[in-house]
Formats: C-alpha cells, structure tokens, sequence
C-alpha cells in the first residue's frame, strides 16, 4: 500500500539545515495499523507529513499502490490526498467555521452532495460526542474537543489512509479509548490503513500490528507489535517500553534476602499457574516485586519480577523448570 | 526677513515670487532670464491652487505671487483681513466659448450641458461670459463671486464644474465649454479661430480681469519689487508673450 | 424638514453633495472591490512558497500594481479619460468620476487583501491540502473565509482613503461634499459651508468605520 | 496556599452560555502538587485559568496566601502572577522570539538584568535537553520541543506556583519522565506549589501527593493520590483508572472452569507471597489472568485478576484467607 | 553621467523632484509613524475586551482619528498652515509640505497599525498576562514584536499612499516628482515630462515595496 524508499528529509540549507529525516523505508501493508514511535524531535511529525507530500521529500520515493507520488503533477496528488484523512498535531481547525461546518469541510472539497454531507457529519459528530457543540467555533471549545473535531474531520471523506499526529495526545483515556476502537472498527470494516504517530504505548498494543521506532530520523527498529514489545531489541526501544524501569524502589529493595527473577511468559504460558507451580514442584515461595499481565493483540503477555528467599542452587532449578514452561527468565540479582 | 531681499551665493539679491503653474510661471521663467542681468535672482514657486499663494505672500514666504485678477485679491483682502495690493497688471486670458460639435450657438439646445472652470478666478468670469451670450442671467449681487448656485437658467442647461485644466480633455462631452486662451492651445484650439464666443481683448474684461503681481502694500515701493515690475512690463516680454501665446494670452502694458 | 435645516448655508448643495459622495463611494468601493480582491489573491498565491506558485506572474502583476499606486491621483482622472468616455459615455460628472476613483482603488485595495492574507496560518492551508482542495477551494474555503475580519477592517481604510480621493474628483465635475468643501468653503472662503461639509463627510466616516468594525468584530470567532 | 472557594465560571451569556465550572472548592497547601483529571471538556482548563486570572470568575473567590485575587486591583495582580507559572495547552511561544528569547521573556517581564537572564536561560534550556535549538524560532521546532520551551519558560522565573494545563501530553514518555523529575525536584528544593492538569495516570502516580477529579464543572472526588488510586469510590474515577476495564478479552475467558477473584493489596502484604501461600495452605494453583502491580508515592500497590481451578468451597476459604492478609478480595466468577 | 540623460527633458527639474520626493517621505513616514504607531497601539489596548481597557477614551480617540481621516486632504493643508508655520517657520516649499502630509497620514498609520494589531493570536497575549506582563511590557515585548511583518507591509501601504498624497503638496509648493508630474503633464499638458517623471516614480514605488516585502518577510518567522 505505501512504500518508503530511502526517504530523506532536510530542512533549510547550509550551515543551519536539520536533517529531520534520513534515509528511511518503510512498507505499509493495507489495512495495517502502523504505529510510529520516537522521542521529541526524531522526525515522526516529518515522516508522516511527507506520506501525503505536505513536505516534499528532499530524495527518496514514497509509492502508493506502486505509484510514487513524489513525481506526480499537482492535480492527481490531489485527487489521492482527498483519500488520505490527515489529524494534525495541532488540530488546525477554521476559526471561521462551526464544528460542524469543520466536519464537512473535506466532503465539500470531494463535491459530495449537501445533504449527504449534512448527514455525514452530523452521524460523525455523534461518533465523536459532540453533538451539542455542532453550532460552535473551534475557539469555544476545549482542547479535546478541538482535537475530537480534527479526528471527525479526518474520517468524514472515508479515507483509505489515515495518517494520524497524536490523534489522541489531548484526550483522556476514557475518550482515547473510544476513539481507538472507532479507529479500530472502520480499520476492520472498511479495510482503511492508519499511520498514528504516538507517545502512548497503551494506543499502541490497543490498536497497532505493526510499530516502527525513530530516531535521529532513523529507523531503529521495526516489526509485529508483539514481537516488538516482548522481545525489544534496541535499547531505545527498551527504555520507551519501560524494560529498564523495572529498577525498584530502594524502600522495596531493602532487606531482600534470596535472589530475584524477571520473567517473560506469553500467549499458551501464560494459561499456567506459574507461581503455583514454583511452589508445588520446588517448594519455592516467590513473592511479585512488580507484575504486569497484559493482553497485546489479543495475546496475554506477562512480566513479573519475583522475589525468592533462596539459595542459588534453587535459582538454577526455577530457572530450567520456567524455561521449561515456554517462559523466558532473567536473573537480576543472585542469591 | 519680510523687507529686505536675500542674498543668493553669488551676491545677487533674492525675489521669490508664487505662481499658478500656467502661463504665470513659464512667463516669469523668462522674466527670471532679465532678471538676472539686473543682478536679482528670481525664485519661482508653483502653487496648484488659490489660496495658498495670498497665504504664503502675507506671511512673507514669498515677496510677490502671480495668479489672480485684482477682484479675486480684493475678495480675498476682505474674507481674510489682508493688506495685499497689486503692484501692477501683466497679461490677460481671454476666455472663450468652445465647442467639439457646434458650430454655432444657435444650434445650442435647451438642457445641454456647458462646462465652466471650476476655481474662484475663473467661474464667475465663464459665467459673465455666457450671460454676455445670452445663454443665461447671473446674480448681479454676487457678480464676480457668482457660482452656478446664482443664476438665471431658463434654458436649463447644466453647468457641468471642472478644473481649468481639464476642459480642453473634456470637451467632447459637453456642448459648450468656457476655457482659459492658454489651455484652449494646450489642446490644439486656436482662440482666434475656434471660440464661438470669447472675452473682448480690449473691452472692460480684460482691465478688470487682468491678472496682477500682488504684493503686500508695505512693500509695494522695495527696490526688488520695482525690477520685477520693470523687467515684467518691458517690450521683451511683450514680444515674448505675444509670440509664444498667439493671442490666447494678452499683454496689457 | 428642510426647513429646519435652512440655517445652513447652501442646503440642497449639501443634499446633493451626500448622495454624490455616497454613490461615488458605494460604487467605487464595490467595484475595486471586485477587482482588487481577486488580484490581492493571486498576489498572494502566486507567491513562490504558495499554493499556486508562479513568480513570473506574480513579479509582473506586482510592478503593474506598483504602477497603479504611482501615479498622482490628479493625472490618472486625465490620463484614464478616453477609457472613462468609452466605458460610461461621458468623462465628467458622477458618475464618470467613479472610474478614475476605482481605478485608483484597486491597487490600493490588492495590497489591503495581500497583508490580510498574508496573516492566515499556514496551517490551516496544509489542512486542506491535505484534504486534496484545490487552489481554488483553498481561496474560497479557507483563504477568504478566515480572513474576513481583517478583510472587511481593510476595505474600511480603503472606503475612508477613497473618501478623500473623492475630493479631488471635483476636477472632472464628480462634485460630492468633499469637493464642496474645497470648492464652495475654501476657495470661496464660505467657511461655514466648508465645516458643515466636513461634519457630515466626519459622520458618514465614522458611520462606515463603526459599521466596519461591528462586522469585522461580529464574524471574528477566534 | 491557595483556597478556591464555590467558584463558578459560565462563559457566554443567555441561551448560548456554557457553565464550565460549577460551585468548585478546592484547597492546594503549599508544596502540594495537585492533579487534576476528568474527561474532555470537563472543566479543567477552565479551572486552572481562573488560579492566575486569565479567566474572571464569574463567581466565587480565589484566595492564594489567603488574600482574594478576584478582588485585587491590577498591578498587585501582575506582582502575583509574576510567582505563578503556567505551561498552556497549545504553548503560546513568541514567534518573533528564539527559544532562548522566548524562555528570557518572563526574566525581563519581572526585570531580571540581562546577564542573569541570559544565565538561567541557558540553564534552563539544558535541562529541557534543547541546547542545540536555542537560538532556532518556534516555527522550526516538534511539537514536543515546543512543549519543552514551554516548561522552561513557565519556570525561568523560579515561581511559587506552577500551573500545568497538559504540560507532557506532547511528550515521549522517557522525556515526560525526566520532565517529572525535573518538577518532582524543584518541588522539593523549592517547596513550590504544582497544579497539574494531565490525561495520563502514570503522571498523577509518578509526581501528585493529591488529585481531584472533575465531572461536568463539578469534583466528583478527590483526596490523596494513595486513597485515590487503591479505593476509587465514583464510577467516574473508577473507569478513569481502569477499574473496570478488567474485562478480560474473551479468547481468554473461553473455557475457564472454576471461579475468578480480583484482588488488591498493598504496602506491607505486598510483601507476602500470597499466590504461593494459596498454594501452600489450600493447595490451590492460582493462575494469574491480569495483574498490575505498581509503586504509587513510594508504595506497592498491586491488583491481580486470579483464576483458580475449585469449588466454591474453596473459593470462600481463599477470600478468607486473603482477608486475613490485609488484601481486599472481589469475586468476579463464582465457580 | 548627466549628460548622458540630457535627451531627458529638465533633467534638473527631475533630479530635484527625486530628492524633495525622497526627503519629503523619508521625513513624512517616519514621523507619521513615530505618532501613529502609538495611537494605533492605544486604539487596540483600550479596547473594551484589551490589556488596558477604556472605553470611553477608545471611542473619542476613533471619533478624532476618522475626522482626521474625513478632512480633504487640501483642506487639512491649508488648516494647518499656522501650525506647520509655527512648527517649521513657513508654510510653503518641500519642507512646509511635510507638516500636512505627516498630519494626513497619522490617521491612517493609526488605522492600519490597529488592523494589523488585531491579528495577533490572543493565546500569545495570554502567555505575557501569565507572566505578570505590564501593559507596557505586553506592547513592547509582544504586540510590536509579534506583528511587525504585518506592521512592516502596512507601512508600505502607508508609505506608497503618502507618494500621491505628496503630489497634492503642489498646492503649497511642495514639490516632487508628483507635483512635477501634475504641473507638467496636466497644468503644461507636456506629456514627455510627466512620464519621465511617473517612471521614475514606480520605480521608487517598486523599491519601496520590494524592500517593504524583503524586510517583512526576513522577519516573519512562522
Ligand atoms: N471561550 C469559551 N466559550 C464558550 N465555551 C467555552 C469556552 N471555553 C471553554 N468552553 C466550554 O467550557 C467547557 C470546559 O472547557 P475546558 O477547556 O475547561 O475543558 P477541559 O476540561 O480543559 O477539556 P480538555 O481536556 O478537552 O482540554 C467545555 O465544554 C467547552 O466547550
Ligand atoms: N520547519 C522546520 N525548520 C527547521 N527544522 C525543523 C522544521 N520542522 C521540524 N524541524 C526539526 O526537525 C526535527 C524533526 O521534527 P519533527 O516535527 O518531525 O519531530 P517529531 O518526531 O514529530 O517530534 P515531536 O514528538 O516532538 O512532535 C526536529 O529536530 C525539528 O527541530
Ligand atoms: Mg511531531
Ligand atoms: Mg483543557
């Protein structure tokens, strides 16, 4: 569906000119959901504003269904972007037009017909709750309203892609959550792709396949969203899923006697009684330190920090009978 | 300094003198040439408009203007309290009636439009002229302060007020039009041949019309003001009128 | 109600100078209007880092608005005459008058909208790049509608400014209350008619500056 | 510190009016830093607005250091305002100024001499990780450096309060962390007093000693963080922490025989291995479904969603002795 | 080099027109700015809805500006006259002229500094008030700065207004290439002079308004 080739992105020239982007690829498979992921200024805003050609690329291509658009003339590039939905970082809403009137923008520009916009963006401001600020200006209302405004504004044209800058940054998680599913459901049904720029991970194991790392305008590391998060390989990504967080609190930490064990278990594992099994088997009685079971993609995915008072010879024992169970252990501190 | 001249780098004394910019300022030019042999420098100012030059003459910019007629300045005395005489009478524009399509008078109809120049020197003067044509009656109280608001216009036809400067441009769109001799050439118009009507060169008009170097009385009798006079009223610059303005501006010295 | 008013001097002159102004300046302003915004437009989007980049043109169009502003007021009611006599059949009066004024006006009025324009956040342009308008959607859509207010504060400056342009259309017998003043109460030294033209052309300003200014206000929603 | 007392804030007037806050009373002591959390549109930045008067109350009284502010004439205002920091929503920097110009700007505003400002600007810009866009315009920056121009500014002049309207929600997480430090620290160092807007739980847990939630103009809750989080009382904060969102997903559910408990403990039984002790004294095998355990202000805090293979039997003497450990047990399936 | 250009006619006459063309803007634009900066400034601040509001003053100071924006520019010349005598000690030549043209074109700086003013977004003004910002401080460190290309754009405007302005300063001898244009071109009906003298003047007005642009958009940075 898009396909990045060597993409690279400069800003101004000469002794002041920031390289945003460099070098990148990427493939985007249709229907995915494409996260993007990256610390302040890695160049993810500039990655997606080159998608529908806001930026032009310094070199590079950037093919949609096999045609690339960096070479296209105006009027056909115009003609895809009405099929790719765009929610900006800062909302760009018209100050001169009514929530409403905002909504219908993008099916005005495609020509539909007045009534079928009127009813369009009056069935999206529903989706999006906000039925009764339709008669509003963009200056009259919070800053997730205005970002609930842009998101509607961004689907109302039934895009095939949807390129998303922190769709859901101003909401809270209740909204957020609502809208991941909206996204969710016409990403199932209508088969659209979504490109989403995000700092939350929850937005990412909620809704994301495939997820892709920046940084310094590179990619460091790209793949299935459960491969990415169970098994981090760069550190980069690492510290964005918390895999280093798990440092814990000195007051916890005091007085430990025995030996601690991080420990990665999913999908048909995580099914088994594992803490049961340690005390069963080895007659161990570990205690979580610090747990979190989750569902990505609809696999369970655990990580647990257990704390055992024992010697190292029954470490090395827990170690192979949790092995053994499909489970992945790491010692973080010996006997 | 009101009384005395300035003096210039090269020692010859200053006269700075205000003019409408035709014909007053291209006759001074010349007289500026005479002048010069006399040992005077001659300043000339170009004012657009009416009221500036008497201003800027009572307040001392200027020791002398060139642009009006002795009834306009005597109005002006009066309306502003001013002590400005005239030092003596120069040229005459006869004003003449034109016409892009008549060929006569006669074939004037009722309700035609007839354009006169629009500024106080002149309008009344066009006004005089087309009562003296018998086209309509003017307030004989108001005479030379006369404006369209003050006649008799049995005949309605419309008065149509316009810059001096642009009836000759305007001409193809009314009927009649009263125009100063020297922009009548601008335009290509010969006064002599092609007015249907105009001032008589020598009649009780041109003295009364004539247009006059005005100077505040208290310095009427300055040396400066005496050459000026002198150069102005000399036989050159009859010549010098009559040969650049073919009739359509008269000496009357 | 004349009556009441037969203190003043010259009252049907008066009467006649307010519709004359009023009727020069309505069309005038309407009709550079309706030039003058389109070429402030194109002034802007044609602009190299716009939405419709052409910089040849928009060089071009520039220096002959430049030209425009160039010359004197007084010369271009001369100059354009022959063009006025074609297009309303006559080059004097009124109606003839309102030519040279909105040929004035329109150079005026292009670099009104091109600093208005100019104001507009370029984000609310990608915006509906993005959504695949057209240049001429983004005129319409975005352009004009977001900067209305500062549009509308415009052509109150320009409607002011042609008041006084409107004084000098005496010279080819425009009349109006600004040609009274010059002409009936300065040259012919009738104070009072001058001053109580000034009053009334005062009103009529600032009638036109309030109006203007409520509307800019009531349509500004940020 | 700062005592709001029955405020309310209607915007507009007549039929188009919104009442965006109704009858509010808060109370923030100094040293405090105080959330704020609610769904979008709620009220929050309405209600932080009103702390340094950017909005006028339309009732009800503000008293900081216990004098009213809605009733202090302007240059006294002004004197108070120069103590109050505020980061904005949508940043407002200066385009006419560089970062470095735009972070001085409340330096000069309070009369700093030049070197000083200069000083601390840098300073500051360094601790917000910006050095190499100091002398850059607003204009070229990423949404999250903007934010952190934001953050630097709102504190350059070292206030007494700081008002945060969703000063990290443009932030990645690692450098929303380091961000949360940074105000955690000058808390400390300073006892300034931090009121925080935010959508994001895992700020409210990292930095806030207490937290009020906001429903349509009204607090529907509020108290210390701690309290808070572990005992939710009002459905609205309930689902704001997830509370009910341990829904499992249904390939999950599918075929569990036996019964489900949610449990919740903290502080000291945190410390307890009770999945081995359920194992241990009944002989039980506790597969844990869900499970999150956590350090809120410095104390464990852990929810475990269990599935044990029993009868109900069993699962009225594992509740007991649960309880009897200080844990709060919730019968999700009864078996 | 002069001789060069002698096919011109009067090239005296011109050179002179340039430079009193050149001084009497020069001198107009920058004090007509150095008033109506402020005024414009106080015309947005005392704003009911503004940083220092006053309403009452707002209204006045909007009534003074429009009946300065209502007098005929001739008519301000000469009503002015004992004060440009007071001030510059004449009332005629290129000097004098410069009074009323400054005193013309207050109201107007007024107006377009007000319009470009009320661009600025209200967050920015927000983020000084924040601070403790005085009114003095939000004027100087924020509404100035922040709408100085647009300011910049208006002066041109102002700038280019004030060049057919000036070439009504013919009245009080005034003049410049305006003038020059007028008197020759219209009063002399010499054609080749008045040109001459119009393209020397789009020249300067295309070099005001590149260097207006080039500035402008130097600064603007977003
Ligand atoms: N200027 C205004 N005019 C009218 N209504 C307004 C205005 N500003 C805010 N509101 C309304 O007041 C309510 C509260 O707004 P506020 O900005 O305080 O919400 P919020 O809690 O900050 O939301 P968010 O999390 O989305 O930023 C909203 O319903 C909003 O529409
Ligand atoms: N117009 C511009 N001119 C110069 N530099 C720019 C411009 N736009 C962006 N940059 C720089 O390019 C880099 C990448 O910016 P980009 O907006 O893509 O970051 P981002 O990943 O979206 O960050 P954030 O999460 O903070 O929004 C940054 O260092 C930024 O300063
Ligand atoms: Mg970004
Ligand atoms: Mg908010």
């Amino acid at each position: 569906m898009i396909k990045i080739n060597e993409l690279t992105k400069i800003y101004g020239t000469g002794k002041g000119s920031v390289k945003a982007i460099d070098n990148i690829s990427l493939d985007i498979k249709k229907g995915d959901i494409y996260g993007i992921i990256g610390l302040s200024g890695a160049g993810k805003s500039s990655l997606i504003r080159c998608i529908n050609l806001l930026e032009k690329p310094t070199k590079g291509s950037i093919k949609i269904n096999d045609v690339d658009i960096v070479k296209l003339k105006n009027p056909v590039v115009r003609k895809i972007r009405q099929k790719i939905g765009m929610i900006f970082q800062h909302f760009n809403l018209l100050s001169s037009r009514t929530v409403l009137e905002n909504i219908m923008l993008p099916l005005e520009v495609a020509d539909i017909p007045k009534d079928k916009r009127l009813e369009r963006a009056t069935e999206l401001l529903k989706l999006v709750n906000l039925e009764d600020k339709a008669n509003m200006y963009p200056s009259q209302l919070s800053g997730g309203q205005k970002q609930r405004v842009g998101i509607a504004r961004a689907i109302a044209n039934e895009p095939d892609i949807l390129l998303c800058d922190e769709a859901t940054s101003a909401l809270d998680p209740q909204t957020t959550h609502s809208i991941l599913q909206l996204l969710k459901s016409i990403n199932e049904k209508f088969k659209i792709t979504i490109v989403l720029i995000t700092h939350e991970m929850e937005v990412i194991k909620t809704v994301c396949n495939e997820v892709a790392v920046i940084e310094g305008g590179h990619i460091v590391e790209k793949g299935r969203v459960l491969d990415i998060f169970t098994n981090p390989k760069h550190p980069t990504t690492q510290t964005f899923l918390g895999h280093n967080d798990k440092k814990l609190p000195a007051s916890v930490l005091k007085d430990l006697l025995g030996f601690i064990l991080s420990i990665t278990f999913l999908g048909p594992s995580a099914k088994e009684p594992l803490v049961a099994i340690l005390q069963q088997e080895l007659n161990l009685s570990p205690n979580i330190l610090w747990g979190k079971i989750e569902t990505i993609q609809d696999t369970t995915v655990g990580h647990l920090i257990l704390h055992i008072k024992g010697t190292d010879d029954e470490r090395q024992k827990a170690s192979k009978l949790l092995e053994s169970k499909g489970v992945s252990v790491e010692v973080l501190k010996h006997a | 300094g009101q009384d005395a001249p300035k003096e210039n780098a090269d020692g010859a004394k200053v006269i700075k003198v205000g003019a409408s910019p035709t014909p007053h300022a291209d006759i001074l030019e010349k007289a500026g040439e005479l002048l010069k042999e006399k040992g005077y420098e001659l300043k000339v100012t170009e004012f657009t408009d009416y009221v500036m030059p008497n201003t800027a003459l009572d307040e001392g910019s200027i020791d002398a203007n060139y642009f009006q007629h002795l009834p306009y300045l005597e109005d002006f005395n009066k309306s502003h309290n001013l002590d400005l005489v005239s030092a003596v009478k120069v040229h005459f524009e006869p004003l003449g009636i034109y016409s892009a399509n008549l060929k006569s008078l006669e074939e004037l109809k009722d309700g035609d439009k007839i354009a006169v120049p629009n500024d106080p020197s002149n309008e009344a003067r066009a006004l005089l002229l087309l009562e003296s044509a018998g086209l309509i009656k003017v307030d004989s109280e108001k005479g030379l302060n006369a404006t369209p608001q003050d006649i008799e216009n049995p005949r309605n036809f419309q008065i149509v007020e316009l810059e001096a400067a642009s009836l000759s441009t305007s001409l193809e769109d009314v009927s009649l039009a009263v125009i100063n001799g020297n922009y009548a050439i601008d335009a290509d118009l010969n006064p002599a041949k092609d007015a249907l009507a105009s001032e008589e060169k020598t009649s009780l008009a041109a003295d009364t019309f004539a247009n006059i170097i005005a100077v505040k009385n208290e310095t009427k009798d300055s040396d400066s003001i005496k050459a000026l006079v002198e150069v102005l009223t000399s036989p050159e610059m009859k010549k010098f009128i009559e040969e650049k303005y073919e009739g359509a501006v008269i000496p009357v010295f | 109600m004349l009556e009441f008013f037969s203190f003043i001097p010259n009252i049907n002159l008066i009467i006649d100078g307010v519709w004359q102004t009023l009727y020069m300046l309505f069309a005038s302003v309407i009709i550079s209007h309706i030039i003058g915004v389109p070429l402030g437009i194109l002034l802007v989007v044609t602009d190299e880092k716009h939405i419709l980049p052409f910089p040849a043109f928009n060089k071009i169009l520039g220096i002959i608005i430049n030209i425009g502003r160039s010359i004197p007021f007084i010369i271009l009611l001369v100059a354009i005459i022959p063009f006025t006599r074609w297009l309303v059949g006559s080059s004097i009066d009124t109606t003839a008058s309102i030519v040279p004024l909105t040929v004035g006006a329109i150079p005026l009025v292009a670099r009104m909208v091109e600093s208005s324009l100019k104001e507009i956040s370029w984000g609310l342009i990608e915006a509906a790049l993005s959504m695949g308008a057209s240049p001429m959607q983004i005129i319409f859509k975005v352009l004009l509608p977001e900067s209305l207010p500062s549009l509308i504060l415009g052509a109150t400056i320009t409607a002011v400014t042609l008041v006084s342009f409107s004084a000098m259309a005496g010279a080819i017998g425009g009349g109006g209350l600004g040609d009274i003043a010059v002409r009936y109460g300065y040259h012919r030294h009738q104070t009072d008619v001058m001053w109580f033209s000034i009053v009334i052309l005062t009103v009529l300003v600032q009638i036109m500056q309030v109006f203007g200014e409520f509307l800019s206000q009531k349509i500004r929603k940020s």
